[in-house]
């Protein structure tokens, strides 16, 4: 989130995408609900009608997998409207960078392409720019090939009646969301884009949260209280764990992991000189990873080892979840550790994940309960123990509440748990679990003389010497410290990269500043204005509550408008000041070099409309789902280009002829996740016990469906038995005149625990995003038949 | 003081009821009593020592449900075993002359213990008959709304409701009768005689005589109970 | 006279999460009761005895044609005038100075009056059984949290509720905040109305309905039965008042026939003068 | 709105790495115990801890009532601005985290082909799970690909931690990267 929960009570209007927070984030609508009392409308757009939808002002269907045209259609209306907050993106935006000529877009494809590798050249996309390497700028936004105005052409082509007919969205209603949300381009209102899962889970994910980044910057909405971009973040403490580097592709504080594939990257010198932008708040991006390796290899990083860079794994492709469980698969996994999670239940094509796991020797399963995944090879699971060779180890973890630590919500603020009671059992904490384990392996490779053992052994591994870990002596290693002094870093902003700092994660950097001084632990909860609550817990980076406020202020640094003041230039005291932490450099005057660089982690201080980093195109365009019911109306291409595809039986594709029902996968307010917390909690279970299906009252007439009945749903990956939940709340859609019906259900359900049912994901595909792989889990085609 | 007292044959015991009815009778009585006592402290707290004492109040519905049957049972076994019977009263309780209106004003006096005449009566006198009727009304009332009552999910929720009123006028108007039908029985000098009459089915002759001279009447003349009557008086009469 | 307090319940607020069902529970310490799939997103058909509170939704489709998805939270109205009062037979419930209306469960028989007589259904025996395997009943439903307020807290629904569809407070500020909240919504839903119902006296549960009582399974006008008011105000009475004076009748009786036996010496067992 | 006092008690003590709050909403009105109960109120002599709600990522304040070695009541935590003591059917239920009877309390072990889980101690598990990530490791670990320093094992993977605390996360990653490990993934990604 670029804002926070408390900030959505000053928006104008939010428009909720790809997201039900009624149901899967409940608390956002304590400040929506504030939002609307202060005369805030929300919009909720959505293939079904939520709980979400019956909160809202508005509500338009679309169907699933066609948020691009979607919002493609409201820039348009908004360019055409002239509803755009023109100074805003002429400032802070490259919409007056000028496009070099290599740029093109022919039919659904960018220049660049090629089809054998499935992969754009994106050098084609590149900005003009001086002899300095300044970009070449047109301010008017009148250049032909500035990147406004190529934008402004791709978008053309998303006019209301095309994009009506590709997302099936009643006009009227579509109308009503592009007026009631563009209001908010006026100066002095904000609007916000809410969005989760529904946004990302798709071949065409990051390009959905691009889009809906280009509109709230035409808009003029990201960096003010109220607007912004809001993901809402699913599990407790998955932005901690993303902005800890449990992803393969990023270390800590999404430094990219070094890659055997760039020939750069073989030495830190190399890597750093390839990876570190010349501008922007990145250009500091060698100190950050230098204090992290100081912080894991400690003594053993020195100048002359380059600072133990080589210790670390050089990957050759792309890990990632699919790609693991299509290893695992096909026998290239021998070993596994899963810490609280259970993919036969949450994995995409859940059954062929749940094969997979019959090809490890050997699995660690850390969790709570025993879950559909570490008893994968359980009778009740579909299995045949006696053909499964993998040796479980199941460990009892803590719960939350018996154990301390910090976690860091969707806001970045990263609060501190308190341990509240004993561990139950002979549950243990992860955190001890992973300390024993590691002086387990060290005291196993104590000595080695292997060269290959040796980047282990020099693995810097000081959190005391008992079975329990100083979680204290952690806290503190993520914060840092100036190695020369031994004391605790202050901020980010001081560390080095000399190797005389370290920090394990560098956007946290500072939340430890003294001994004694953890401020996730604050709870000062006195409203420091704004209701930023400055002093309740610490939000990354530098307590920054909303994230690029410097857009909030014109470029001469005054408040774009009162109602919607974050910080602003002090010229008598000659620094920026607010109520929030600026996300700006608190000296730098406005009429400095780069003192209008509102966005400064981006190269150049301005904001993407262009954004020729993404592996599918500068601009989102729209494609079809992996399986859809209809050709795309956009072009010949019909996929996202630069999606991966995996062929063969891990990933088998249906076709609209004997699949041509449109299926999406969402979660209900009492379960969480793959439902491991709660389907084994006996008063969440009784209040969501069992599977459903959603389905339109038009489809279940079709099919000869009534309410409650048993019906089946197949996919090409396999079918589930579930009840129907015939609903007003669901209608087909008319898709180019076409009447396509979708029908949704939940992913929580397995076979353990109180409240069992039929897996979802048994029907959901293994293809991902062409930029991180996420799986398409929220379209897909299926079809459904009474089960008697 | 009574003629037929005097009589040689005055303390021979005649058959008033079959033993059908001293069965049914006996039941029905301990079933209500039971009844009454186990609803008892429900009905008011001055009673709910009553609980401990029936083993709790789910005991007490339980046992409350077990007397519910028994109490219906009488019905069936006087229609079984002695359906004539039950026939000749249902007969009677519809059968009112003027004799049984006189009857009542004769029957305050004799209640409270002042001179009165006996009105002749068949087998059943006017007060008998009232207290039938009376009884069997209720009964009705009781058994119908304690169905109600016991299987609530059988019935719509508005008779049910009314079930709980029902029957507790069917109890209140019952016990009213009830108490004036077991002090005449068991303590009032007058009837007290006819008491053995619901015990073993025999009454004294003389008893009977006075209290239901029709029907004595008729049975001399079939012969089955023996003449008290003055012959003397009788002639002249 | 402490004050009397009102649950305000505004149901176009309400986004259905059911952290007041639950809240219920945990304060409560009512088990889990599985039930059936009812065919919507609704866990339980109704309140039972260890579900005190039950989220409802409806689909509805208002005047305009268009698809109203309507929650309410459902549970006891702690009526003023409590039909459950009226019938219970052990002054088991009654009502607090708050105005909420509990159940004693130390007095509760399980006789089930309550649950028959009860305007809103709300009310419901379980079933226990003691140590010695033994069965009984107890009458159940939603307490108020009489327990907190006594102790300065609200109700744990009403604490837990995150859009401020719920709030606890003095009787008259609530009745007012709803009626001016109607006021509000009535552009959005034409039939809004405070639901505050006289025939049971007024409620100290009061609603902010979306709609007409019907829409959400709720009476028009609920009153207390009128069979319970013939019953516990006439019948019951008279027929107490009649066992008395039959009782006293036969005592009298009694006496009587004492004293004139004595007095006029008729020592005859049957006193009946021969019938001429 | 209502204004009813709401009188938070502030919370009170925070010494060390323990913390105890008393949080209540209070009304106007404080008649105690007028309807005296046998039984005791309930959250009366608890401890209160204050935790992060475990879900999604709102983060709500969570104040979690222990007593007699259980939780005996889990409710928002007033003070913390993001909820103000106001939660969803998921952080009211915390409590059940502990109380359910389908917790794992002990470590539990499958064997190749089994049919069943065995329990076993920690030390033992533990053991032989080093040994085994460290026969996995070293035998496919490579050291150079194509010339260039690789040092990783393709063979081992890590799954999974979203719902570890930020430390277990670093110390996770730290972990797994130590030892070469590539395939690192967790549920951002699904």
């Amino acid at each position: 989130m670029t804002n926070h929960w408390n900030d959505l009570q000053h928006t104008d209007c939010a428009l909720i995408i790809g997201a039900n927070p009624a149901e899967n984030h409940p608390i956002s609508f304590r400040w929506l609900t504030k939002a609307k009392e202060n005369g805030g409308k929300i919009v909720s757009v959505d293939p079904r009608y939520t709980r979400t939808s019956a909160q809202a002002d508005v509500y338009a269907a679309l169907r699933s997998g066609t948020d691009i045209p979607f919002i493609g259609g409201m820039i348009n209306y908004a360019l055409e409207n002239n509803l755009i907050h023109k100074e805003y993106v002429a400032a802070y935006t490259n919409g007056s960078f000028i496009v070099k000529e290599g740029y093109d877009f022919n039919d659904g494809l960018f220049s660049g392409y090629d089809e054998t590798k499935r992969a754009y050249d994106k050098t084609k996309w590149a900005i003009e720019t001086t002899e300095d390497g300044k970009p070449v700028k047109d301010e008017t936004l009148a250049h032909p090939r500035s990147v406004f105005q190529l934008m402004k052409k791709h978008y053309s082509r998303y006019d209301v009646n095309t994009v009506t007919a590709v997302t099936g969205t009643a006009k009227e209603d579509y109308l009503k969301v592009c007026k009631t949300f563009c209001e908010t381009g006026k100066v002095g209102k904000a609007g916000t884009i809410m969005y989760a899962m529904g946004t990302t889970q798709h071949t065409v994910g990051s390009q959905n949260v691009r889009i809906y980044a280009i509109l709230q910057l035409l808009l003029g909405n990201i960096g003010l209280p109220g607007g912004g971009i809001n993901a809402m973040r699913g599990e407790s403490n998955v932005q901690g764990s993303t902005d800890f580097g449990l992803l393969f592709d990023n270390l800590t504080g999404y430094l990219g992991a070094p890659k055997a594939t760039v020939p750069e990257h073989a030495t830190l010198k190399g890597y750093l000189e390839k990876e570190t932008p010349k501008t922007g708040y990145w250009s500091n991006k060698p100190k950050f990873v230098v204090s992290l390796l100081k912080a894991w290899y400690g003594a053993n990083a020195t100048a002359e080892n380059e600072f133990g860079y080589q210790f670390l794994p050089k990957g050759n492709k792309n890990y990632s979840h699919i790609n693991l469980f299509n290893a695992m698969y096909k026998g290239e996994l021998d070993g596994t550790f899963l810490f609280g999670t259970n993919p036969v239940v949450g994995g995409p094509n859940a059954g062929k994940e749940k094969e997979a796991l019959g090809n490890l020797k050997w699995m660690v399963a850390v969790d709570l309960w025993e879950t559909e995944t570490s008893s994968f090879w359980q009778k009740e699971a579909g299995s045949d123990p006696a053909k499964i060779n993998t040796e479980v180890f199941l460990l009892p973890a803590s719960a939350s509440f018996e154990k301390e630590g910090s976690v860091s919500n969707s806001s970045r603020w990263m609060q501190y748990r308190w341990k509240a009671i004993d561990s139950r059992g002979e549950a243990r904490p992860d955190l001890d679990i992973i300390h024993e384990l590691a002086l387990k392996l060290k005291k196993l490779y104590a000595n080695s003389p292997k060269s290959a053992d040796k980047p282990f052994l020099a693995l810097d591994w000081n959190y005391g010497t008992g079975e329990e870990p100083d979680i204290d002596l952690v806290a503190k290693e993520i914060n840092g410290y100036d190695l020369k002094t031994g004391n605790l870093i202050a901020s980010f902003g001081a560390l080095l990269d000399d190797g005389t700092t370290s920090s394990g994660n560098w956007i946290y950097s500072g939340f430890y500043p003294e001994e004694g001084k953890n401020k996730s632990k604050n709870r000062d909860n006195k409203d420091t204005g704004g209701e930023h609550y400055l002093n309740w817990s610490y939000a990354w980076p530098m307590n920054r509550r909303i994230l690029y406020n410097r857009a909030a202020a014109d470029p001469s640094g005054k408040p774009w408008s009162q109602e919607k003041a974050v910080i602003w230039w002090d010229g008598a005291e000659k620094k920026w000041v607010g109520n929030d932490v600026p996300d700006f450099k608190a000296v730098t005057a406005p009429t400095e070099p780069g003192g209008t660089g509102a966005f400064m982690m981006n190269k150049d201080g301005v904001a993407l409309l262009f954004a020729p980093t993404l592996n599918d195109g500068p601009f989102p365009e729209h494609y079809e789902p992996f399986e859809s019911p209809v050709p795309n109306a956009f072009s010949n291409t019909q996929l996202n280009p630069a999606a991966v595809v995996i062929e063969g039986d891990f990933n088998k594709k249906g076709d609209k002829k004997n699949f041509p029902i449109v299926a999406t996968t969402y979660r209900v307010s009492e379960h969480w996740q793959s439902g491991s917390m709660t389907r084994n909690q006996e008063w969440l279970s009784e209040l969501a016990g069992h599977m459903f299906v959603e389905m339109s009252e038009e489809l279940a007439k079709e099919k000869g469906i009534k309410n409650k009945d048993k019906i089946i749903v197949s996919s090409a990956r396999g079918e589930i038995t579930a009840y129907a939940m015939v609903t007003k709340r669901f209608k087909p859609y008319s898709v180019s005149g076409k009447k396509v019906h979708q029908i949704g259900m939940p992913w929580h359900f397995g076979y353990k625990g109180f409240a069992t049912g039929d897996t979802a994901n048994r029907l959901t595909p293994h293809i991902g995003d062409a930029n991180t792989t996420i799986p398409e889990f929220k379209a897909f085609l299926c079809n459904v038949r009474r089960a008697d | 003081m009574s003629n037929y007292q005097k009589h040689p044959k005055a303390n021979v015991k005649v058959r008033r009821f079959p033993k059908a009815f001293v069965w049914a009778h006996a039941i029905n009585g301990l079933a209500f009593f039971a009844l009454y006592i186990t609803a008892l402290p429900m009905y008011t707290d001055f009673f709910n020592w009553l609980y401990p004492v029936l083993g709790g109040p789910a005991m007490a519905r339980l046992l409350h449900r077990i007397f519910a049957v028994v109490f219906i049972m009488p019905t069936f076994i006087l229609l079984i075993f002695s359906p004539k019977f039950f026939f000749q009263w249902m007969k009677e309780l519809i059968t009112w002359k003027k004799r049984d209106l006189q009857f009542f004003s004769e029957f305050v006096k004799e209640l409270f213990g002042f001179k009165f005449k006996h009105i002749k009566q068949t087998f059943f006198n006017a007060g008998e008959k009232i207290n039938s009727v009376i009884q069997i009304f209720c009964a009705i009332l009781v058994i119908a709304s304690g169905f109600t009552m016991w299987f609530p999910e059988f019935f719509p929720r508005a008779l049910v409701q009314w079930g709980y009123f029902l029957h507790n006028v069917g109890f209140g108007l019952g016990i009213a009768v009830i108490v004036g039908h077991v002090y005449l029985s068991v303590v009032h000098k007058h009837s007290r005689p006819g008491y053995s009459g619901v015990v073993n089915g025999k009454v004294p002759a003389w008893w009977a005589k006075g209290h239901y001279g029709d029907w004595y009447d008729e049975e001399v003349k079939k012969g089955n109970f023996p003449d008290l009557d003055d012959p003397k008086r009788k002639k002249g009469a | 006279m402490a004050k009397e307090y009102v649950k305000y319940v505004d149901v176009t607020k309400c986004d259905g999460c059911r952290a007041c069902m639950v809240a219920c529970k945990n304060w409560n310490d009512l088990p889990a009761e599985p039930t059936e799939f009812l065919g919507s997103v609704q866990s339980h058909a109704k309140t039972t005895a260890d579900t005190w509170n039950v989220l409802q939704y409806i689909e509805h489709e208002n005047g305009k044609g268009d698809l109203d998805y309507l929650f309410r939270h459902s549970s006891c109205f702690h009526c003023s005038d409590a039909a459950c009062e009226k019938v219970c037979p052990e002054n088991a419930i009654s009502y607090t100075k708050y105005g909420t209306v509990v159940i004693d469960q130390d007095k509760c028989v399980g006789c089930g009056y309550c649950v028959q007589n009860c305007p809103f259904e709300v009310i419901s025996l379980k079933t226990y059984k003691d140590k010695n395997g033994k069965e009984y009943r107890k009458s159940h439903k939603c307490t108020m949290c009489t327990d907190r307020i006594e102790e300065g807290l609200q109700p744990a629904c009403v604490t837990t509720c995150h859009t401020g569809a719920m709030e606890f407070g003095d009787k008259d500020a609530m009745i007012q905040k709803a009626e001016q909240r109607v006021k509000e919504i009535k552009d959005r839903y034409p039939n809004a109305m405070v639901y505050n119902p006289q025939g049971v006296g007024g409620t100290h549960t009061v609603y902010v309905l979306a709609e007409k009582p019907s829409v959400y399974g709720l009476p028009e006008n609920p009153k207390v039965p009128t069979s319970a008011v013939l019953w516990k105000d006439y019948a019951q009475p008279i027929g107490k008042a009649m066992i008395g004076a039959t009782t006293m009748a036969v005592v009298g009786a009694f006496v009587a026939n004492k004293f004139f036996s004595k007095k006029a010496g008729n020592d005859a067992e049957d006193g009946g003068g021969s019938h001429e | 709105m209502v204004e009813m006092n709401l009188n938070r008690r502030q919370f009170l003590k925070l010494s060390g790495a323990t913390a105890a709050t008393l949080a209540v909403v209070e009304l106007g009105f404080n008649d105690k115990k007028a309807y005296a109960k046998s039984k005791e109120f309930k959250i009366a002599k608890a401890t209160v801890t204050p935790t992060i709600c475990c879900y999604c990522g709102v983060g709500c304040g969570i104040l979690v009532h222990t007593k007699d070695n259980t939780v005996v009541y889990t409710e928002g935590d007033p003070d913390n601005p993001i909820n103000e003591g106001k939660l969803c059917s998921k952080g009211t239920t915390l409590r059940q985290l502990y109380t359910s009877e389908k917790r794992l309390t002990k470590p539990l072990y499958r064997a190749p082909g089994s049919n069943k889980w065995e329990e076993k101690d920690w030390e033992w598990m533990l053991d032989t799970i080093a040994k085994r990530t460290k026969e996995t490791r070293d035998r496919s670990f490579v050291e150079v690909e194509n010339g260039v320093t690789v040092n990783k094992t393709e063979r081992i993977a890590s799954l999974g931690g979203a719902a570890l605390d930020n430390e277990e996360t670093y110390l996770l990653a730290k972990l797994m990267r130590g030892l070469g490990v590539t395939y690192l993934e967790h549920q951002a990604r699904i």
